[in-house]
């Protein structure tokens, strides 16, 4: 980043000699420095989970403080990055499905709403009037082409996955998602392996406290994006901890 | 509670008017489209080879009845819409989306439209549907539909002579002898039938001159007349 | 506006214990503007029976001299006294004679009908313009103030009472409901036999 | 010049004058509306008949026939007219039918935007019911009414939930309610076997009664089908049951003569 | 021929309400039948409502109207609340309903409004309104289905009109609780008796003021307590009950 | 003039992905006065210390009903918890109108922490300078979050906002396992000792300068609360009982002084992490 401070770095709306838009560069640092999120497509579903650092022991834990929203029953999605603007997107996302809706009288595929999703946060890179996004978005969920995941970066760019991981950890996490054989996997068998990846990935950041938190649609689900039940929960956690014991 | 009257023209003045029969078909591959081809104005045949077999994507038309501007307007829109999706969502958009985009306009303007529109296609997801959409915008899915003035001397008929599982020649048939029935009864149905076939593989148009329509009983018992045979009803087919 | 409430006026009668009353307000009216403030509406018939008749005031006059006739008639071909419920029938049918052009008003009778014992038994009716007879065992009421009066009769009658507590409640009754009632009041009359 | 006889020697129908005859501002069509000129409310067109409704020991039950017509015609014989609301709501209507599927699809979007809370609170049938009459009452307060009476019936924390709403957004709840001609010739019926029994009426005996009383309604409203069916909803959730036919008895009607001379 | 169905936006619910105002508390009720044209969609819908610790308020008319009126004014309350810490004196609340009222002048609430409750003088009072806003305070009124009924009984005793006090005495300035609440129950059951829109319940809420000694009530209450209900939010206030009683069902 | 490139405008991120305006307004909330919220199984509960300018003038109102189920306690700018209190109560009354039911007190939090976001990312406007603690009672029990400018929204068992609101988290930390069994009495207690670890030396805390909102079933020192337990504001006269029940600070056990957060202090949480 030769180019901080030259003053072409203040603005949304300002290119760099070399043809740059470094506050969408800058967003993307919010993106890196917060917890690592992580999206599975797997072959029945799709399971989403998020490290959530947590600031205090103060903070119930649970249900609330989610970081993990859902956008129709169908379609859920994760951020990393400002939570506060991930909120922001997640409302978007469902009016942006509740239109589709209206106006077709059928559920958005999942394509359809990250599409216009993407549209939506690069407008927010065009004008000196507003700032970039501070999050990394993954989508998932399953229509009636199969399970789908995309990931929407602060540029406004998206792309589809079969594994997906931002935020800190993604690095780790990928090379982990990388070794599965994602196309075979049941969405109950990926909560376990998502479960072991947010553990492992958490081991560099081992002094602060997290919670694990997960979200799934698949066959077991009847297509409904929902939390994963807390025993599967409970049990996918135990496991992944016992499996980094070993790994120690 | 008063019994409602239903008037079915809703014209505004010097309207023309879609007195019409048409009527769809789902089959086993696809379905059949069909209609007559009179337009009125008043008692005046304004047009009677008029084609109200409209399309509005590759795999999905639709049969107009009310108003013929209003319906065409909104076919008209429609039609756009679905170039639309197509481009945007880089899909064929389902007969039910056709159906549904139909439904919303003629919903929204209600008070302001005279349309009784059929939907009909083939996608890949249901493959051949029939939406059936009345005068106030509601959508109602159906095997067969049949709309437009003619339609109502001939529910008995369809109701009697419908059957499931019917392959393409029966369904075409079915059409036929329906719209024809129709167009016997109804002064403001007439001239010819055009039809067309929409199955994955494309779409077939039929044509039965106004000469060669089946006939059935035309009252000449009564009066004691004979009647001259006309010719055999045989299907011309376009193209 | 109904052809009821041209002229205004109401009439009421009770039933007491061994008596009856019957009460009408004096007014006239030619719609909102008064005319007379002593406008007779009720009338003797007999000894024993008075007749009121709220409704439209030419018919009024009418029926009076209809009833006067026909009552007399009667009296000389049966050589007595009619009795209250042979009155109230003789109302009825006179009415019902003008079925399709009937006369508007809506008469209220109240009489001492004489049992064999020689005792007098109270007799209240009511008729609509068409001579549909209501015997009521209370009370019965009539003309441009008849909600009223039923709200209020409801509220202040009760069974057996003595001719002067008779001739209060149907005072009151009376008053109070024609005050309430633009098309009726301008003065009361009130019988008790 | 006018071609239909029908209309021959009488007054001029204005609706098609082909020669403009007729100066513009003294066609019929032409004088405006006493409100702002906009033709706004018109009449329900594809109609469904009546709903029924009734408390009972388990929660609420719910009957409506399968038909919608236009006008006399019996148009569609397969629509269903009771809908899920979520899981403890069931929503029946009567009236026009596009109005109810704009309204079914305002609800759904409802339900839906509810489900992503994902935060344990959920729209119960009260207040299904209160957004309901909210929307009727605003619609009709446009002078543009959605064409519908509409019964609301739920079981959600243990209490039973069952109100009616109409075109004009008047509300009521009751422990049997029937909309349409139902309320002159079933409420009666449901009224004598159910009221004071609400809490003792088994499941069966509430089907039954709602049976008997659309086989009544069968036999004397003509917009009714004999095609039905009934929803009920319960601590376990709404269930919605499949078409059903009644049972309907003519036989009795064989020896009846009627006018004229008699030769059998 | 495009065809106009005309759509009317109003309709009639039948029942009958009313209120009578004592030197230090006020009586408001209202019957709990609700019906259109012949039919009586339910035995019970409350058209008696309590706003405050002090004011009730008792609405006829149009059901739809009257129930949207109530919330309307509930909530304008409740922003009172919020802004000044405290509930809004009934002679307020009158000139609010009259503000709200004719704000629809043009598409009226078809509503008649009744208000009852204690003034900041501690004083029985009662506020009778048309439907486009026209008030005044008064000692009684009845409105509703009934009103050509009930109000000429409730000028006749509460007003002592048309009777003339006996040589040396005058009629009392106020009335008793006890004579109140029969005058009430008199004209609902007079009411029921001869108007088919009448019937069903009867609601009666009884507002007292902070000061008043309710040594007559409780009297009332212990006969009737499963009848009576309290409904005081506040301590040390006005206080505020309802009574409920059965009226016939025919 | 400014503290350096990047922190003059909302809609400018740092190279480090950093909102300093928004970090900023964060402080803004760390110049109001401290409040604190603690719930039990039974209660939720908000206890607030109260400014004034000057021996003449009265004190600042801390603490705003919103509705019969909801109220707030605010640090940092009052006008702008003016605003942000006004569309709460405006949400809550919608909700009522619409569907006859109290608002969920999470979605109430979101819908200003909503509000807020888009403060931090638009050109013309700026971050809200002020804190809410919310506190809210439903069919899922009692509930008390915390909003903040950032547009961020958190649920606690216990928490503080404010001036020194740091000390005042310490001291709960330390006890908040037990706040669930509380009775009011000791919940209070417990609010109050929190509260009074966020005063200056010289200072104390009275029935002038405190004020407790409680949410849940009336107290042994309290009457004419409605069934539902409706939310209310005590102060003066009635919250004497209360300090009373203090334990004397030197009888407690040596307390915990934590340092008071400087600014840009890791105390500023903007992401979650």
């Amino acid at each position: 980043m030769t180019s901080i401070g030259t003053g072409y770095d203040l603005s949304a709306s300002t290119y760099s000699p070399d043809g740059r838009i470094f506050q969408v560069e800058y967003a993307s640092k919010a993106v890196d420095n917060s917890g690592t999120t992580i999206g599975l497509r797997v072959k029945d579903g799709i399971v989403l989970a998020v490290e959530k650092l947590v600031h205090s022991k103060l903070l119930v834990p649970g249900a609330s403080n989610r970081r993990i929203q859902t956008i129709d029953k169908h379609i859920g999605l994760a951020t990393a990055g400002y939570l506060a603007d991930g909120r922001h997107l997640a409302n978007r996302a469902r009016s942006e499905a509740s239109n589709f809706r209206e106006f077709y009288h059928s559920p958005p595929q999942v394509k359809d709403v990250t599409e216009r999703l993407g549209q939506y946060v690069q407008v927010y890179t065009l004008y000196s009037s507003v700032r970039p996004f501070g999050v990394s978005t993954i989508l998932g969920g399953v229509d009636k082409t199969g399970p789908n995941l995309y990931v929407v970066e602060p540029s406004g760019v998206f792309f589809g996955y079969h594994g997906a991981a931002v935020g800190k950890g993604r690095q780790l996490a990928k090379a982990e998602l990388e070794k599965l054989k994602l196309a075979e996997l049941s969405t109950r068998e990926a909560v376990f392996e998502v479960a072991r990846i947010i553990h492992l990935v958490h081991e560099d950041n081992k002094e602060k406290e997290f919670e694990l938190e997960m979200s799934w649609i698949g066959a077991e689900t009847q297509g409904i994006f929902l939390p994963v039940p807390k025993d599967l929960h409970q049990e996918a956690e135990e496991k992944a901890k016992a499996a980094l014991d070993n790994f120690e | 509670m008063e019994a409602l009257s239903v008037d079915i023209g809703r014209l505004k003045s010097g309207e023309v008017n879609l007195g019409t029969s048409i009527m769809a078909v789902q089959f086993k591959d696809g379905v059949i489209i069909g209609a007559d081809s009179r337009t009125t104005t008043g008692a005046y045949i304004a047009n009677r080879v008029t084609d109200k077999l409209t399309y509005v994507h590759d795999r999905i038309y639709c049969c107009r009845s009310g108003s013929a501007a209003d319906t065409q307007a909104v076919a008209d829109i429609v039609h756009y819409y679905l170039q639309m999706y197509k481009q945007h969502m880089g899909r064929e958009p389902s007969v039910h989306t056709a159906a549904s985009l139909f439904q919303n306009i003629c919903y929204q303007n209600k008070d302001a439209l005279s349309a009784g529109i059929i939907v009909a296609g083939w996608d890949k997801e249901d493959g051949p549907s029939v939406y059936n959409i009345p005068l106030g915008g509601g959508i109602f899915r159906q095997p067969w539909a049949i709309g437009g003035s003619g339609s109502t001397y001939v529910y008995g008929y369809c109701d009697a002579t419908y059957q499931e599982g019917w392959g393409k020649d029966e369904t075409i048939e079915f059409v036929k002898n329906t719209l024809s029935l129709a167009m016997a009864r109804d002064g403001s149905s007439g001239g010819v039938i055009r039809m067309c076939v929409i199955t994955e593989g494309g779409v077939e148009r039929l044509f039965v001159p106004g000469d060669r329509l089946p006939k059935f009983w035309q009252g000449q018992e009564v009066i004691g007349k004979t009647f001259k045979a006309a010719a055999d009803t045989e299907m011309i087919v376009e193209g | 506006m109904s052809i009821m409430e041209y002229n205004g006026g109401s009439v009421v009668a009770m039933v007491g214990k061994g008596c009856v009353a019957i009460a009408s307000d004096l007014r006239l009216g030619n719609q909102a503007l008064g005319i007379s403030s002593n406008f007779q509406k009720i009338f003797p018939i007999t000894d024993h029976i008075y007749l009121g008749l709220p409704g439209l005031a030419t018919d009024v006059t009418t029926l009076k001299e209809q009833f006067r006739y026909r009552v007399n008639m009667y009296t000389i071909k049966e050589e007595r006294e009619i009795e209250p419920e042979a009155f109230a029938h003789l109302v009825s049918s006179t009415l019902y004679e003008r079925r399709f052009g009937p006369f508007f008003i809506e008469p209220v009778m109240a009489g001492l009908t004489k049992k064999p014992s020689g005792e007098y038994k109270p007799f209240i009716a009511a008729s609509d313009l068409i001579g549909c007879l209501n015997f009521a065992k209370d009370f019965v009421v009539a003309g441009t103030a008849s909600s009223k009066l039923f709200g209020v009769a409801e509220g202040l009658w009760e069974p057996g009472l003595e001719p002067e507590d008779l001739f209060e409640t149907i005072s009151q009754t009376l008053l109070n409901a024609v005050d309430r009632d633009a098309y009726s009041g301008w003065g009361a009359v009130v019988h008790v036999m | 010049m006018d071609h239909f006889p029908t209309n021959w020697g009488r007054p001029r129908n204005d609706a098609f004058d082909a020669y403009g005859t007729y100066p513009i501002q003294q066609r019929p069509n032409n004088i405006k509306d006493n409100f702002n000129g906009v033709q706004r409310t018109q009449q329900p067109i594809v109609t469904g008949t009546s709903v029924l409704a009734i408390k009972y020991k388990d929660g609420i039950m719910m009957a409506a026939d399968n038909l919608a017509s236009y006008g006399s015609l019996a148009r569609f014989k397969d629509v269903q007219r009771l809908h899920a609301v979520g899981n403890h709501t069931v929503l029946g209507a009567s009236g026009d039918m596009s109005d109810f599927q704009y309204i079914q699809s305002l609800l759904d979007d409802l339900i839906i935007e509810e489900f992503t809370e994902q935060d344990e609170h959920t729209l119960g049938p009260a207040e299904i019911h209160e957004y309901l009459s909210q929307l009727m009452y605003g619609r009709r307060s446009k002078l543009n009414p959605l064409w519908n009476s509409l019964l609301v019936g739920g079981y959600k924390d243990g209490k039973r939930f069952l109100a009616y709403v109409d075109l004009l957004g008047t509300t009521y709840s009751a422990s049997t309610i029937a909309t349409g001609y139902g309320s002159y010739i079933a409420q009666p019926l449901l009224r004598k076997a159910v009221e004071g029994r609400e809490d003792t009426l088994t499941e069966r005996e509430a089907q039954a009664i709602l049976e008997e009383s659309l086989l009544v309604l069968f036999y004397r409203d003509a917009r009714s089908l004999d095609k039905y069916q009934i929803a009920k909803v319960t601590e376990s959730g709404v269930s919605i049951s499949e078409s059903m036919a009644l049972r309907t008895s003519w036989s009795f009607a064989e020896g009846i003569r009627g006018y004229g001379a008699q030769t059998q | 021929m495009p065809q106009t169905r005309s759509f009317d936006p109003y309709t009639e619910n039948g029942g009958t309400i009313l209120a009578i105002a004592g030197q230090d508390f006020s009586v408001i009720a209202g019957d709990t039948r609700q019906s259109e044209g012949y039919s009586i969609q339910t035995r019970y819908a409350p058209k008696v409502f309590r706003l405050t610790d002090r004011a009730v308020l008792a609405v006829n008319g149009f059901a739809a109207d009257g129930n949207m009126f109530v919330k309307k004014v509930k909530q304008r309350l409740e922003w009172y609340r919020h802004a000044h810490a405290k509930d809004m004196p009934l002679r307020a609340i009158a000139r609010l309903i009259q503000t709200m009222l004719y704000a629809k002048r043009f598409f009226p609430y078809y509503v008649y409004n009744i208000l009852g409750g204690i003034e900041e003088d501690g004083t029985g009072a009662v506020y009778s309104f048309d439907p486009v806003g026209s008030y005044e305070r008064e000692a009684c009124r009845a409105a509703g289905a009934a009103q050509s009924l009930v109000q000429p009984f409730l000028d006749n005793q509460i007003y002592f009109k048309n009777q003339v006090p006996a040589p040396g005495t005058t009629h009392p300035a106020y009335l008793s609780l006890p004579d109140v609440l029969s005058i009430v129950i008199d004209s609902f059951t007079s009411a029921t008796e001869r108007h088919i829109e009448v019937g069903d319940g009867l609601e009666i809420y009884i507002v007292f003021a902070k000061t008043r000694d309710l040594q007559d009530f409780e009297t009332i209450r212990a006969k009737n307590v499963h009848l009576i209900q309290e409904l005081t939010v506040a301590e040390d206030g006005e206080r505020i009950f309802v009574l409920r009683r059965d009226l016939k069902k025919d | 003039m400014f503290r350096n490139t990047y922190d003059s405008d909302n809609t400018v991120f740092s190279p480090q992905g950093r909102l300093h305006q928004v970090e900023y307004a964060l402080e803004a909330v760390k110049q109001g006065s401290a409040a604190v919220g603690l719930r039990s199984k039974t209660h939720a509960i908000l206890l607030a210390l109260k400014r004034s300018t000057g021996e003449l003038a009265s004190y600042q109102q801390k603490m705003y009903r919103i509705d019969d189920h909801v109220g707030i306690a605010i640090a940092g700018l009052t006008s702008d918890a003016r605003v942000l209190s006004n569309f709460m109560r405006q949400q809550a009354m919608a909700e009522r109108m619409i569907y006859n039911r109290p608002i969920p007190a999470n979605r109430l939090v979101s819908s200003i922490a909503d509000k807020a976001q888009v403060n931090t990312q638009e050109y013309g406007r700026r971050p809200y300078g002020v804190g809410f603690l919310v506190i809210g009672l439903d069919k899922t029990g009692p509930h008390l979050y915390e909003f903040s400018p950032s547009g961020n929204s958190y649920e606690y068992f216990a928490t503080s906002i404010g001036a020194r609101s740091q000390s005042a988290k310490t001291y709960l930390e330390k006890h908040y396992e037990g706040f669930a069994d509380c009775s009011l009495e000791e919940l209070i207690t417990h609010g109050l000792h929190a509260l009074r670890e966020t005063l200056q030396q010289d200072k104390e805390l009275s029935i002038k300068n405190t004020s407790i909102g409680i949410l849940g079933p009336a107290g042994a020192h309290e009457t004419g609360v409605p069934a539902q337990g409706s939310f209310r504001i005590l102060e003066d006269e009635k919250i004497d009982v209360y300090l009373q029940s203090m334990v004397p600070k030197e009888l407690e056990a040596p307390p915990i002084t934590a340092p008071p957060p400087t600014a840009g202090d890791v105390d500023i949480q903007m992401t979650d992490n």
